[in-house]
């Protein structure tokens, strides 16, 4: 199990370093840099070639990248120039805010997602599996920032039930993570509906059922258990997916939460917070990875004993 | 601190406790019967940094957010017109290259502590040096303080100095970039409660400061850049003011009765350059038969009713050295004969560009027109540092921006962009150079005014570029929201404002 | 030339990786088959029987290149097969596998799917196949013929053909390049009783008539008794016994064939 | 395995023209058509035939596990309870108490994510033992069927079996309820043969001591043979043949019957080979007209064409749908002398 | 080797075909028939409707659906805030989601099957090279990755279809490679393998045909996607020229009308989904067909 883990982190390391050099080398093949933008349309050449070299930029890329790389590996993501602070603090300053709008989406989605799943997918091809993957289909298709000012219209305008937009309590979290779980409640849905479908077509339900179990205890103690195995991993793969329903839906709904930071730090060309960020995100997919990983080992029983067919 | 908030809105998420707090911050009365009060504000950009001398000094956030907490020297109320803060009286010498300002006596910050003469000179210092974009403005400017009095000694004769120090705000010498980063030490009406970069800034009075106190307990400036949100945000009562608004919104708004407008002049003009370099733009009549051939009049009415107004000069009326000239009229047919009369080149394609979204509907109606007397000009929407970029190597033929005057005095404008040897306009002409070198180091404001109004009807008759709209900022804000009045160059100020409930 | 010695295995060892758990590292190999070595004479059929993961279908894929050996060498005719593009020891050495409609792509005609086999070997085709459609179709549906097939089977998909109609489409293709040493892995194993004695007679005939080596694979005793002139009994990756079918049949001498001769049951007819 | 009293006399589960009809490419079709026999207390009854025959089918019909798009009619008398028209509460009841059932495949056929205990004793905790006193009587029970430290292996995952250990906890399972009736589909087909005859014998040992009555079914002439008492023959969705095992596979009363017998490949003799039955099994979607297996049969003659052959009986015990059948009860029997 | 799949009955039930299923056949073409609409709309709309981004008289600003303009026309479905008229705007946003689904998909699907296949089929380094880039890749929230590159590049087309694509083609990649890993051990490839047919030729005539259906069934999911994160872009103001015409632009430009000329964001919203759900059925059909005959 040891080496396992060691080898398993090993490759969670190189996956960063990717996504740690993919960015820079984006964010370098980009027309403009930081001194452009940061000095505007004001400054003069010679001030933007002066800040140019204050900033290290006129060196070469690969030291430029080797310089970023270690100040990676020590966690430092440089400053933001905007902020001025360390990326990473302003980073992790906005990360809890995300992470419970992330997570409250992802409770709200599991929830409608695996009711409306299972109930298609115990009866595939019946009435019921065909209304709900119809109206899956509708929640997927509906663009996450018109459904959530048709919302702010709806619940906060008209109705005058919760806050339009803003950051902090309860209220403020509610129609942001029902916006978000919209899709998301659709795609785990639609997951769980394939998933159930063929648990239920495997032999061991049959058996199940030549047990003389009700359909129900089939389905809870049998089916279920088993098609949700497949769904903890599809929905820790889409967490990325999600994240990045978060970046617009944080701009929607003015929710201060790392998305809506990157969104405008792309826009001001802030490269340490632009680089932090999209660093944070796959530290978290990869995480979120293993924890599926993990998560799974605990569900199945095979995977926990490395049979792997 | 702000990492502790946000735990704990974690914590109270992940128990799925339902607090019911009334609208969040809202118009939630503060408790106190007298004055007092909390309001809650936002505009369309967040504030990033309130640090009031720093690289983003400009920037929409931060320029709001600083004119509430910090003190400048002086400030403008009228073109030319000064006020003391900070100081109680200053002196110029006759050749204006020294300036000496003497402060109040017994003022403080926040903390307690005196502001001197060195905290100034140190504020002002940290403006040169940080990349800040006043720092422009103060080239060669030496500074020397005593306790009660700071002396600003410029190597050129230098009369805007006044305007351009309003931009400077006293913080303490010992302030870094780190003192901004939590709850820094401030010099005006209001202090800090809590700021969350990017986020909110709760402010509460600032019981030391020496001008009139805030009626408010507490103001709350937000970042919610949705616009509908932002509306949605003000009619529902969540917020008491909001700026970032288009003219159509006010349209909407006109029919709440819970809800006022207010419009502020700034100093921003919309101003269209025309790349006097580029072949086909280089002759004065062809750039006036442009001109000429867009009917601005119809596209303010149609597009910015509220917060446009037909520009007569180059400069808003409310900058020192305005001086306003005669009106293009919309004419077609005389635009395109004289177009043709020029030798224009019909062939060409004129790259318009823009980087900001808000420009869209305008620059595609520009667009139409130009066509409608054959001239073909394509709309560039650029990436904001492609823009910039491409601005500063006149790689364009129009390009549309909001010109804006610092400090209300023209010297920052018509003084550093045109000329030959700033290289932005795509026009030279020693002419002209002449004119805003006059202007930017006489001493005697008649005569600075009289250069201004030279350089300005040059400009205009040249046609460097189309100046079609002077632009006021809109507010909007609660019925319940009173003595809301925004400042000469349009931005919000909070310390007079009270709310009743 | 060389002599025509038939194929001989010598002391082939074959390691699987392990599963690649993650990245870069595998986990702990497994070998399949160690140390084996079998000849099969020319005009011989050898069978090799075993359990399931005894070894067996490994060599098979050994022999044709379908698994790199780690150890030991495989020769046909006195020339070794090492080279897994070998070109000629395809054209010599045919297989047919257990799973009669997979061995066939579904896409393809049995007529593309046999003329595939000469497009790969233009020398063993029959004259004029290349270019003339018709010359093809004839050439086609002789094979056909020979596997007992009527014509219109060749314009046929797999999925329009039965299980044993498949098998003999694939034995026809794999006769197109008239290989000298057929392998049978399984070939009749997935057939139903009646349809496996057809193909079972088929395989015999083909073998007389075209002088061919066999190898047959099997985990069936008694199909092992219809055709083998020789059986070789694999466990756990090693050959245990090697021996005439007649004296394997009548004295095991190997503990482990005896115990497969004794679950070997037999039509009981008795009482 | 202690005694237990049986309720009711019954033992026997009789099938009465057993009709199955499955959506096919053109429209419903029977693709079990007409089937009859009986289970019989203490005794083995082999369900043999080749792919498309209906085998499978009919033996999940008795517990009414067909799909759900498919119809069942005519009777599965269990006394005097005709179980296709039972509703499925009460087929529930019948499920794994008085029928049970032994998959092909153990390695599918197990749930692989619970312990092999909780599934042995799933059906006893549904009838409300506690958790603890199901898995001492599923540790009994795997004991029973030969799985060595049985005790210490109930709280095993099913991938931790062999194949055959695997096999004998499906047992186990299918015993747990303990029914009256077990139906075993291709209970050996994915075992090894080694194991194979283990579990077989297992199987046999298992009815005499419980007097279990079991419908083993098989495409394996040679596996039936050894176990089964009676069998019933299945061509194409139809019986043609049934009788007393040894005595069908003796002298086969009808063509088919004895093209099987033909057809297996003996470890003794060369036979297999000699004389093939032409053609593939008919599919069930497409019977042939008349006697279905007339395009493969070397006696077929025109009224096998367009005549369904009847299906009665020849000689006592003996039934048989073939034409000719009662020809071939007259002829002396050579394939059982060549086989010996 | 002991699994005789093919011995036991197959009982697989084939679909009938009644008169209810017909109905249902009828039905069920409808959002395909919808599909082929837009396309139809969108390759030859443009023909017919005449529509230039630029024009537009701001005296018809915001008019209602149905409203007559200065010029005598009606606008069928409105006008913006410059007086443009929206259906022309629908017609060739059509033409512009259509191509950059097309060209994402196209674009992606080029790449992801090629790696996919290959990675799949010759597997050992190649494939654990592939893995690693995907698992990069994977890293990242795609629509994060695009709003990235779009942001930091000036705008055009081409920009926006790479954003969309640099994650896109992964999708196809793993599903072409879990195939090819599949497929590779399929009896059929091992035959052609063993006969010693060419490398090239077995991957064209043996892994890719049935790699094809699947994959078109996912470039209708991957079409859809692309159209819908176009739009994404649009609204944060990060995605084509303003010169071309999207949806995404009109929705964004009109999400500021919301509350006064709803019909600005909504016309082109409801075009965009339900254009999103007809491809997604139309997807769905395919998978469910490919999927049955796996």
């Amino acid at each position: 199990m040891l080496p396992q883990l060691v080898r398993r982190l090993g490759l969670m390391l190189f996956t960063v370093w990717g996504a740690v050099s993919l960015t820079f080398v984006i964010l370098r093949l980009a027309p403009g840099d930081q001194a452009t933008v940061q000095l505007g349309p004001e400054a003069t050449a010679a001030d933007v070639a002066a800040l140019r070299t204050e900033l290290g930029l006129d060196r070469p890329m690969f030291t430029q990248y080797l310089d970023y790389l270690g100040g990676a590996m020590t966690g430092d993501f440089g400053e933001s120039y905007r902020f001025r602070d360390s990326a990473m603090t302003i980073i992790l300053d906005r990360f809890p805010a995300t992470v419970v709008l992330a997570l409250t989406a992802t409770a709200l989605a599991l929830t409608v997602g695996l009711i409306l799943g299972i109930l298609a997918g115990r009866s595939p091809g019946r009435l019921a599996d065909r209304v709900i993957s119809g109206i899956t289909l509708v929640m997927q298709a509906i663009p996450p920032f018109w459904s959530g000012i048709m919302l702010i219209l709806l619940m906060a305008l008209t109705l005058r039930l919760l806050p339009s937009a803003g950051s902090g309590d309860l209220e403020h979290l509610v129609l942001p993570a029902v916006t978000l779980a919209i899709p998301f409640a659709a795609l785990i849905a639609r997951i769980t509906r394939s998933s159930v479908a063929e648990v239920t077509a495997e032999p061991y339900i049959q058996t199940a059922r030549s047990k003389g179990l009700s359909e129900r205890a089939v389905l809870s103690r049998h089916a279920i258990r088993n098609s949700v195995i497949p769904v903890v991993t599809m929905v820790s793969l889409h967490i990325g997916t999600l994240m990045g329903g978060a970046v617009i839906v944080e701009q929607v709904f003015a929710w201060e939460g790392v998305g809506s930071l990157l969104v405008s730090a792309v826009g001001n060309r802030d490269y340490a917070i632009v680089q932090g960020a999209t660093v944070l995100f796959a530290i978290v997919v990869v995480t979120m990875n293993l924890l599926a990983d993990v998560l799974n080992a605990r569900l199945d029983p095979r995977i926990r004993a490395g049979v792997t067919s | 601190m702000r990492s502790r908030r946000h735990t704990a809105i974690a914590v109270t998420a992940l128990l799925g406790l339902f607090a019911t707090t009334a609208c969040g911050a809202g118009s939630a009365d503060g408790g106190g019967a007298t004055g007092g009060g909390e309001i809650a504000v936002a505009g369309q950009f967040p504030t990033e940094s309130i640090d009031p001398n720093g690289a983003l000094a400009i920037d929409g956030g931060t320029r709001v957010a600083s004119l509430q907490l910090y003190s400048p020297l002086l400030e403008t109320v009228g073109p030319g017109e000064f006020d003391g803060k900070a100081a109680e009286s200053w002196e110029i010498n006759d050749t204006a290259t020294e300036f000496t300002f003497t402060l109040r006596d017994g003022i403080t910050f926040s903390d307690g502590s005196p502001i001197t003469g060195q905290d100034v000179a140190a504020s002002f210092e940290r403006t040169v040096a940080a990349d800040s974009p006043f720092s422009a403005n103060f080239v060669d400017v030496g500074v020397q303080a005593t306790d009660d009095t700071v002396t600003f000694t410029p190597a050129a004769p230098d009369p805007a100095l006044l305007a351009k120090l309003t931009g400077v705000m006293i913080t303490p010498a010992e302030a870094t970039e780190d003192s901004y980063l939590d709850k820094p030490v401030t010099s005006g009406p209001f202090t800090v409660e809590s700021f969350t970069p990017g986020g909110d800034l709760v402010m509460v009075p600032n019981d030391r400061y020496w001008g009139e106190k805030p009626t408010l307990d507490r103001v709350t400036i937000r970042s919610i850049p949705e616009v509908a949100a932002r509306v949605t945000a003000l009619e529902t009562g969540e917020l008491d003011i909001i700026w970032g608004i288009s003219d159509d919104q006010v349209t909407q708004l006109n029919g709440n009765t819970e809800v006022q407008v207010v419009s502020a002049t700034g100093s921003a003009v919309t101003t269209m350059w025309m790349n006097a370099s580029t072949p086909a733009l280089a002759k004065a009549e062809v750039r006036r038969a442009l001109w000429q051939a867009v009917d601005f009049d119809k596209k303010i009415k149609a597009l910015y009713p509220e917060s446009g107004e037909p520009a007569d000069s180059v400069i808003a009326p409310t900058v020192f050295g305005y001086a306003p000239q005669e009106p293009v009229t919309y004419d077609p047919d005389a635009a395109k004969q004289a177009l043709v009369d020029a030798g224009f080149d019909f062939d060409t394609t004129l790259r318009f560009h823009f980087s900001q979204a808000q420009f869209r509907q305008w620059v595609k109606s520009v667009v139409s027109d130009l066509a409608a007397i054959g001239v073909k000009a394509e709309a560039l929407e650029k990436e904001q540092a492609v823009y910039t970029e491409d601005l500063l190597s006149l790689n364009w033929d129009i390009n549309i921006q909001q010109v804006g005057t610092l400090g209300l005095d023209a010297s920052y404008n018509l003084g550093r962009l045109y000329t030959c040897a700033a290289e932005r306009t795509g026009y030279c002409n020693p002419e002209l150079d002449r004119m805003l070198k006059l202007a930017g180091t006489a001493v005697d404001p008649a005569e600075r005014q009289a250069a201004y109004a030279d350089a300005t009807e040059l400009i205009w008759n040249e046609a460097v570029g189309m100046y079609p709209m002077f632009v006021k900022n809109l507010f909007a804000t609660r019925a319940s929201v009173s003595g809301f009045e925004p400042d000469v160059e349009g931005l919000p100020r909070f310390d007079t404002v009270s709310v009743d409930e | 030339m060389t002599a025509a010695t038939g194929l001989r295995v010598a002391d082939l060892t074959v390691t699987y990786p392990g599963p690649r758990t993650s990245g870069f590292r595998r986990q702990s190999s497994i070998t399949a088959v160690r140390g084996v070595s079998l000849d099969v004479a020319p005009e011989e059929t050898v069978a090799l029987v075993g359990e399931s993961g005894s070894g067996k279908s490994t060599i098979a894929r050994a022999i044709v290149g379908l698994v790199a050996p780690s150890g030991g060498a495989v020769e046909f005719d006195g020339a070794p097969l090492s080279n897994r593009r070998d070109r000629l020891a395809r054209r010599n050495i045919a297989m047919i596998f257990q799973d009669p409609r997979s061995a066939l792509n579904p896409r393809m005609s049995a007529e593309a799917s046999i003329v595939e086999a000469w497009r790969a070997h233009p020398e063993a085709a029959p004259e004029g196949v290349r270019r003339d459609p018709r010359r093809r179709r004839e050439a086609v549906v002789d094979l056909l013929a020979q596997v007992g097939l009527d014509p219109d089977v060749a314009g046929k998909r797999p999925t329009a053909l039965s299980g044993g109609q498949c098998q003999r489409v694939s034995i026809a293709r794999a006769l197109a390049l008239r290989p000298r040493l057929l392998i049978c892995d399984e070939a009749v194993s997935a057939l139903d009783v009646s349809v496996q004695a057809q193909v079972l007679q088929l395989l015999v005939r083909v073998r007389e008539a075209r002088s061919l080596s066999m190898l047959f694979i099997t985990h069936d005793l008694g199909v092992v008794r219809q055709v083998a002139d020789r059986v070789a009994v694999m466990r756990r990756g090693e050959l245990v016994e090697n021996a005439d079918a007649q004296t394997l049949f009548s004295a095991p001498r190997h503990d482990y064939t005896k115990e497969l001769l004794a679950a070997a049951v037999d039509l009981d007819v008795s009482g | 395995m202690p005694e237990r009293a049986r309720q009711g006399s019954a033992g026997t589960l009789r099938v009465r023209d057993l009709t199955i009809a499955l959506p096919g490419p053109r429209g419903m079709a029977d693709v079990v058509d007409g089937v009859s026999f009986d289970m019989v207390e203490g005794r083995t009854t082999g369900l043999i035939g080749e792919s498309g025959s209906g085998k499978s089918l009919t033996a999940m019909a008795l517990v009414g596990l067909i799909p759900d798009t498919g119809v069942a009619t005519g009777q599965v008398l269990l006394g005097e309870e005709n179980l296709l028209t039972a509703g499925r509460a009460r087929i529930r009841q019948i499920r794994g108490a008085e029928i049970s059932v032994v998959f092909q495949d153990p390695s599918t056929a197990l749930n692989p994510t619970m312990t092999i205990g909780d599934q042995v004793g799933e059906i006893l905790r549904s009838r409300g033992l506690s958790r603890r006193q199901a898995r001492e009587r599923a540790a009994d029970l795997l004991d029973h069927v030969g799985i060595p430290d049985a005790a210490g292996r109930v709280g095993a995952y099913p991938h931790e079996f062999s194949g055959g250990m695997r096999q004998r906890a499906m047992i186990a399972l299918a015993l747990a309820g303990r029914p009256r009736f077990v139906l075993a589909d291709e209970p050996t087909t994915a075992l090894d043969v080694t194991v194979q005859a283990r579990i077989l014998d297992l199987l046999g040992r298992l009815r005499d001591e419980d007097n279990l009555s079991m419908l083993l079914v098989s495409h394996d002439l040679r596996v039936m043979s050894h176990v089964a008492d009676d069998l019933v023959v299945m061509y194409a969705g139809r019986v043609c043949e049934r009788g007393p095992a040894k005595a069908v596979l003796n002298r086969p009363l009808h063509p088919y019957t004895d093209a099987l017998v033909r057809s297996v490949p003996s470890v003794r003799v060369r036979s297999a080979i000699a004389d093939p039955l032409p053609g593939s099994p008919a599919n069930p979607f497409d019977r042939p007209a008349g006697c279905p297996f007339h395009p493969r049969c070397p006696r077929a003659e025109d009224r096998c064409r367009t005549e369904v052959p009847e299906l009665r009986e020849i000689a006592p015990g003996r039934v048989s749908a073939c034409h000719f059948a009662e020809l071939a009860q007259r002829t002396p029997d050579t394939v059982a002398e060549e086989l010996r | 080797m002991t699994a005789m799949g093919l011995v036991h009955d197959a009982t697989v039930p084939v679909p009938v075909r009644t008169g209810r299923s017909r109905v249902r056949r009828v039905v069920g073409a409808i959002p395909i028939g919808i599909f082929g609409l837009y396309v139809v709309a969108a390759v030859l709309g443009p023909l017919f409707v005449d529509y230039s981004p630029v024009g537009g008289d701001l005296a018809d600003r915001l008019l209602a659906p149905g409203s007559v303009t200065s010029d005598g026309g009606t606008a069928v479905f409105g006008t913006d805030a410059l007086g443009r008229d929206l259906f022309g705007q629908v017609l060739y946003g059509a033409r512009t989601s259509v191509l950059i689904g097309t060209l994402v998909v196209l674009f992606s699907g080029l790449v992801g099957i090629t790696v996919g296949t290959v990675a799949g089929y010759r597997g050992g380094t190649t494939d654990l090279l592939a893995s690693r880039v995907i698992d990069v890749l994977l890293a990242f929230p795609g629509i994060l990755l695009a709003i990235v590159i779009a942001g930091v590049f000036d705008r055009s087309l081409a920009i926006v279809v790479i954003a969309l694509s640099v994650t896109n083609w992964i999708g196809f990649a793993r599903l072409s490679r879990s195939m090819a890993m599949t497929l590779r051990e399929r009896d059929w490839v091992k035959s052609a393998t063993v006969m010693g047919v060419r490398r090239g030729r077995i991957i064209a005539r043996h892994i890719l045909p049935f790699i094809a259906g699947p994959t078109l069934a996912l470039a209708t999911i991957e079409f859809a996607g692309a159209i819908l994160a176009e739009a994404a872009l649009s609204f944060l103001g990060l995605g084509l020229p303003s010169a071309s015409v999207s949806w995404g632009q009109t929705i964004a430009s009109g999400k500021e009308y919301l509350a006064s000329a709803w019909w600005i964001a909504a016309i082109p919203g409801t075009a965009l989904a339900v254009l999103v759900i007809c491809v997604g059925f139309t997807g769905d059909r395919l998978t469910r067909h490919f999927g049955r005959q796996q």
